[in-house]
């Protein structure tokens, strides 16, 4: 039984149809083919499907996706303004904050949650706001790093 | 932090080159931060159908009945898949390099041995369909005895979990119920020692937990071929394996590998492939087979708990004159890799010292629970632990510096190993003696000027050089072995580097093997490398 | 076949389909529903939610909180007169699941999870449960004793304020800064001319649901929180308690530090490792 | 009824590539016409940093730039075999293959060249800036463009190589396990520092110094990933994580990233990192890779800190609070080492 649902997806507007019931992440990737949100446990465990429901980091995976209709959605994608990257990305780049990249999104996610709200975190605002993303390559170092030196709006390298 | 010692070694490296060196970007980080790298799922199909397999919820059952007619009725539900259906059913990863004989089905015909054994397949339009419709299959078992303890598994009377090997342990050699290494005299060794004294070591079963499960996609493709997109580490070893049980021709299938969401040696047993293949074949439509968390974390195979015994004897001036290990490697219901890594555990005994008298014996056990498998540091990193543990106490035991007692026992350029090999490009004192400084953990003068190198820094007190190198027991001849495939390309001399000696010349040989294990007869044009540990049976 | 959702603008009609529909569970945050729905679990078959505002109100007088069931831990970390409850909030789960995890839901959550509903406990809190026939108020205890049993909706939560610095937590997890709870303990300490009057303490992870420690409450009646006060406390300390085993510890191991982490929690030594 | 700081170290070494070797990789590198190079390969990336390694040594080996090559990889219709990514071999198999065909395409690229300069090719040097040019007479050059362009259009020449690497299976002495395991060897020294909990048995690694000797660093950045992210797994080995927490009997295993434990960011430390390099005399430019043996020396640094520590040995892993807390029990309390 398909039910219709429009929301706003990286600013643009978007409408599909999902089985009622349907998670955002499946909507988001299967319906509306944004294959930048990933998924690693569909039990709300690991954090690699973080996108942000107006402004706050939400697991898609145990979001309904109804829920969301008429929301503003942002996720991966949606971080680049034209060729620009975001900082947090050019941070990650120089901070080699990534290795198989498959959590990088759903991080990038999580520290643009916190960046929006707290322009200057200290490290600890930084440790708390990845704790819900699992990453199994990088010993979470650089990530940590990388946040920081984005918050600093200046990703040098430390 | 890191940083670089430039100055030792520097005389052996030529560090005046262009892109080698430099901490240039990953070519794939763009895509990382962008979340546009190709993961094997980062595709999109309308008629996509999903594979969920039922599995068994017994350690170690027969199956008496299968009822899935209802299953096969259930709404979105295309096809059911039974052991049956698979073209070739029994299959032993290793057996593309001829290295044990077939012993795990993809799909359980009749004994399940391990809890999540796979047993059937229901092919739907969702992945819910799938699941709902395999609530309705009904499965009647026969409980029978499991062993999950490995030196319990080697007991007489123990359950027998694995049919291929009914004593519950790999075969090698067709001689051997485990690998055996032999340098030197070991009981001698003991006798002579000032202190002996052994112990235990378990490892835990790992998980490789990658953020990204092991999955495929086989997709019909234009011209009768098929297309897999896969989690695979080894894309050429996934294919032959999946076109080994579909029974077609490896071209047949063209495999896409994607970045790999992380693999850590747990996608290599090609989990998937081959029964998204299947399935592909069977209703002509794309087929997903993806784990779950859940089947990721208990039923996509672990690294196998190894449980090691190690005995050291040592004399009051620090010097290890015996080792002996005694390993026992979890493999779980199947073969997979297990038997490959207690042959690289016993390569490594008896670790990164000079030890004139050492013996292994490591085994590959058979338990009921999931099939272990590769895991970063396979066959080592257990063995790393015990004997790096060992190591301590037996500083503790004389009362010596844990670190000075490393140095002092470390392999030297010119030593000979228990497998028979000179030691070459070592490096060990150098790095204890670095990272001693880099920790301000004191050092003796003496300790701080020894060299892995030749004729360099002072000597080892105690062991003569010479000694190090004869083994007690003189090595037998060897006769070389069958010549390996001849290669066209000259060996790859950097071209900047030093001048160095002509390529190793191949180590010296074993003696042939005896016949019962020369493999049957090449199959194939080119001479295959020959069977050397057990024949493949066809 | 899919799973189907109804959605009704006032909390009682929400009620009153939970109690209808076959194989109905109340959507709050999603983190327990949600993933039951996305792992097929046949016992879901209709998704209820409810868009009522009183769920995510937050009552605040001079004496009595009230917690709508529908308040996420996110929105009381934003909520500064509930300070005291932070340090719960905050390790519910990483800020992700905080935005969805709500107080109503924490009161289902089976162990080891459920801190929120501990604390609660701690706080002697009421609740209200929303029915098609009106609402009713019943102690938390009772609510968690039978809360298998029936569809019950939750409408709100309801406490007195403690007195200022009279409320601890503490939660011990192995991962930090968030890890699921080998145990916690929240307290409620009145004190009276320094001593103890009406102490309130409760254990997460510690049961099948999160328990009051009243052994330990009546032994702490009347005494200084120095090492000899609060000695016969750690004495009385697992009564009640029937920890178990599962994937993060032994409840050998719960039972051993349940005292430990008590006494550093009464007597204000520093607990956590970590910031 | 204190805490109890500690130090263990581990020294190890790790064989690269598949025991006995028998594990070929293979590698294709071809100029497009506009002297922009591809290496297409079979080998997998997982995160470890195979394509930038590849891509850095054939652009070495062909004396080009390394913006002027990208590595396709993981397609079997294009990509030559290769024995997948594990045993840390993908740097020394695949990287000694590239090399291979990289120097075959570079021999095509100088003929090319010296035809278009008229010299001998032994005459002439890459600039590793895009340009060939005559050995004492730099301003005598012409652009690895040009030289593809005539190589393509006028000499009829592909400017491409083809590489194989094989390190001879060796045989196993089924009496005395004689054999070849492998052709180099990597090297580590790991200091742990722990403090332990002795009422709770709780155990936080507070520092880790580590001297690793990985042959050549190709990519120190690179090198770097690995030995943090391989210091953080070696912690989770050494303290958290079990798919079998009451190994050997196989209840209650964790289902989820929940109760499946690893050290969480608030866990990590600080880790001083310094690298060795001795070459290895068979690896791409002396190259041995760090991959797998990373996480080997956290295991037993930590179980030998906890003993400096408190004085109790644990044997079996993962190392629990529950586990260091039965050995302080019946081994009446705490009994630190000496301090190192």
């Amino acid at each position: 039984m398909k039910t219709p649902i429009q929301f706003l997806l990286n600013g643009e507007e978007v409408a599909t149809f999902v089985e009622s019931g349907a998670n955002l992440l499946d909507t988001l990737r299967e319906a509306v083919g944004d294959l930048s949100v990933k998924g690693g446990c569909w039990q709300g465990t690991c954090g690699t499907c973080t996108v942000l429901v107006d402004g706050s980091p939400r697991l898609s995976c145990l979001t309904l996706a109804e829920s969301c209709a008429g929301r503003a959605i942002e996720t991966t994608a949606g971080l680049r303004r034209g060729p620009d990257l975001h900082p947090l990305q050019s941070a990650f780049m120089e901070r080699f904050a990534a290795q198989c990249g498959y959590c990088t999104p759903g991080m990038l996610m999580a520290a643009k949650a916190l960046l929006d709200k707290n322009p200057n975190p200290t490290r600890e605002n930084v440790v708390d706001a990845i704790s819900g993303n699992v990453c199994r390559c990088t010993g979470y170092e650089p990530i940590i790093n990388a946040v920081l030196d984005a918050a600093g709006g200046n990703s040098r390298r430390a | 932090m890191l940083e670089f010692r430039k100055d030792i070694f520097a005389d052996e490296r030529d560090d005046n080159l262009h892109e080698i060196g430099q901490p240039t970007q990953r070519q794939d980080m763009l895509g990382h931060v962008t979340g546009t790298s190709p993961y094997y799922d980062d595709h999109r199909f309308g008629n996509l159908l999903h594979l969920k397999i039922l599995r068994s919820p017994h350690a170690h059952a027969r199956i008496r009945s299968i009822d899935d007619s209802a299953a096969a009725r259930a709404p979105g539900v295309k096809r059911i898949i039974r052991a049956a259906d698979v073209p070739v059913n029994l299959n032993t990863l290793l057996s593309l390099i001829q290295f044990g004989k077939d012993d795990e089905p993809s799909l359980a015909a009749d004994v399940v041995r391990y809890k999540g054994e796979p047993i059937l397949g229901i092919v739907a339009t969702s992945e819910r369909a799938a699941l709902e419709a395999m609530a309705l299959v009904r499965i009647s078992y026969d409980q029978l005895p499991a062993v999950f303890d490995v030196e319990e598994a080697l007991k007489p009377g123990a359950p027998s979990v694995n049919a291929t090997y009914p004593k519950n342990t790999f075969e090698y050699y067709n001689k051997y119920d485990h690998q055996k290494l032999r340098y030197g005299d070991v009981e001698a060794g003991f006798a002579q020692a000032d202190v002996v004294f052994e112990d235990r070591y378990q490892m835990s079963p790992i998980e490789h937990a990658p953020t990204e499960t092991n999955g495929s996609i086989a997709v019909p493709d234009t011209n009768g071929r098929f297309i897999v997109y896969t989690s695979t580490q080894a894309l050429f070893f996934s294919l032959d394996t999946s076109a080994k049980i579909n029974a077609v021709p490896s071209n047949q299938l063209h495999f896409i590998g994607g970045t790999v969401g992380g693999g850590f040696g747990g996608k290599v047993d090609t989990l998937t492939e081959p029964l998204s293949i299947l399935a592909a074949r069977l209703v002509g439509a794309p087929v997903r087979y993806r784990f779950s968390r859940h089947e990721e974390m208990q039923f996509g195979s672990p690294r196998g708990g190894e449980r090691i015994y190690v005995k050291d004897g040592i004399m009051r001036d620090g010097r290890i004159i015996a080792r002996s290990v005694r390993a026992y490697f979890d493999s779980g219901a199947y073969t997979r890799l297990s038997s490959y890594a207690v042959v690289k555990c016993a390569a490594h005994i008896p670790g990164p010292y000079t030890i004139p008298n050492v013996s292994g014996d490591v085994y590959c056990v058979f338990t009921n629970r999931t099939p272990a498998t590769a895991m970063r540091g396979f066959g080592v990193t257990a063995l790393d632990f015990a004997l790096e543990c060992q190591m301590d106490k037996g500083a503790t035991a004389i009362g010596m510096d844990p670190l000075e007692y490393r140095i002092l026992n470390a392999y030297r350029d010119g030593d000979m190993k228990a497998h028979r090999r000179e030691a070459k490009n070592t490096a060990l004192i150098e790095c204890a003696q670095v990272a001693a400084e880099k920790a301000n953990w004191p050092l003796r003068e003496e300790f701080r000027r020894m060299s892995s190198r030749k004729g360099e820094g002072t000597a080892r007190p105690g062991i003569a050089p010479d000694r190090s190198r004869a083994p007690a027991v003189p090595a037998p001849a060897r006769a070389p072995a069958a010549a390996p495939q001849r290669i066209s390309y000259e060996r790859p001399t950097p071209a900047a580097l030093p001048p160095r000696p002509a390529p190793p010349a191949p180590p010296p040989r074993s003696a042939p093997l005896p016949p019962a294990t020369a493999p049957a007869g090449s199959t194939h044009g080119a001479p295959r490398f020959s069977s050397v540990f057990g024949t493949r049976r066809r | 076949m899919s799973v189907s959702v109804k959605t009704f603008p006032h909390l009682a009609d929400a009620a009153g389909a939970l109690s209808r529909e076959r194989n109905a569970r109340f959507l709050g945050g999603g983190t327990l529903v949600m993933r039951a729905v996305n792992e097929a679990d046949p016992a879901i078959e209709t998704i209820v939610r409810s868009t009522d505002p009183a769920l995510t109100h937050i009552g605040l007088s001079s004496a009595r909180v009230e917690l709508g069931a529908g308040v996420t831990m996110a929105a009381i970390l934003a909520e500064r007169e509930l300070s005291y409850l932070h340090p719960v909030a905050r390790i519910i789960g990483g800020p992700a699941v905080r935005e969805a995890a709500t107080v109503g839901g924490n009161l289902f959550a089976p162990a080891p999870y459920g801190d929120f509903a501990a604390a609660l406990l701690a706080l002697d809190a009421t609740v209200t449960l929303a029915g098609g026939f009106g609402q009713r108020e019943l102690p938390l205890d009772e609510l968690l004793s039978r809360r298998e049993r029936g569809a019950t909706l939750v409408a709100s939560v309801a406490f007195r304020r403690p007195a200022n610095d009279t409320f601890r937590f503490v939660k011990v997890t192995r991962v930090h800064p968030k890890g699921v709870s080998i145990m916690s303990i929240s307290a409620q300490l009145p004190l009276a001319s320094g001593r103890v009057s009406g102490a309130r303490i409760a254990y997460g992870a510690m049961g099948p649901a999160p328990l009051r420690a009243k052994a330990a409450e009546r032994a702490l009646e009347g005494r200084t929180l120095d090492a000899a006060g609060v000695a016969p406390a750690l004495a009385a300390a697992h009564e009640g308690t029937s920890p178990t085993d599962n994937a993060l510890g032994s409840a050998w191991w719960r039972r051993e530090i349940l005292p430990v982490y008590l006494r550093r929690l009464l007597l204000g030594e520093q607990t956590a490792r970590h910031a | 009824m204190a805490k109890h700081r500690g130090r263990g170290v581990a020294t190890i070494n790790y064989p690269i590539g598949m025991n006995l070797g028998g594990d070929p990789s293979q590698a294709l590198v071809h100029s497009n016409p506009t002297g922009k190079f591809t290496v297409a390969l079979s080998s997998i990336d997982l995160g470890q940093g195979m394509k930038s390694v590849t891509r850095q040594i054939c652009a070495e080996t062909l004396g080009v730039p390394v913006e002027d090559v990208y590595v396709d990889t993981a397609d079997s219709d294009t990509g030559p075999h290769c024995m997948g990514s594990f045993a840390s071999r993908g740097t020394h198999r695949v990287g000694n293959a590239v090399m291979v065909a990289a120097r075959e395409a570079r021999a095509v690229m100088m003929e090319a060249a010296a035809e278009e300069l008229e010299v001998d090719p032994g005459d002439l040097e890459t600039d590793g800036k895009g340009s060939i040019r005559v050995k004492g007479a730099p301003h005598r050059s012409i652009s690895v463009r040009d030289v593809a362009i005539a190589a393509q259009f006028r000499q009829g020449k592909t400017i491409s190589g083809r590489g194989i690497f094989l390190v001879p299976l060796s045989d196993v002495d089924p009496e005395t396990g004689e054999m070849s395991p492998a052709t180099c060897y990597a090297h580590a020294c790991l200091i742990a520092e722990v403090e332990v909990d002795d009422e709770t048995g709780d155990v936080a690694v507070l520092k880790m110094t580590s001297a690793y000797e990985i042959g050549r660093a190709l990519n120190p950045r690179l090198v770097e990933q690995q030995l943090v992210g391989g210091a953080w797994m070696g912690m989770s080995h050494a303290l958290y994580e079990t798919p079998e927490p009451y190994y050997p009997d196989p209840r209650e295993g964790p289902r989820d990233f929940n109760e499946y434990l690893m050290p969480g960011p608030g866990d990590i430390c600080p880790h001083d990192i310094v690298v060795l390099e001795r070459p290895a005399p068979d690896g791409p430019y002396g190259a041995k890779g760090p991959g797998e043996m990373c996480a080997n020396p956290v295991l037993p640094a930590v179980a030998n800190a906890i003993f400096n520590a408190v004085g109790v040995r644990i044997n079996d892993l993962p190392i629990t609070p529950e586990k260091v807390l039965r050995a302080l029990k019946t081994r009446s309390g705490a009994q630190p080492a000496r301090a190192r």
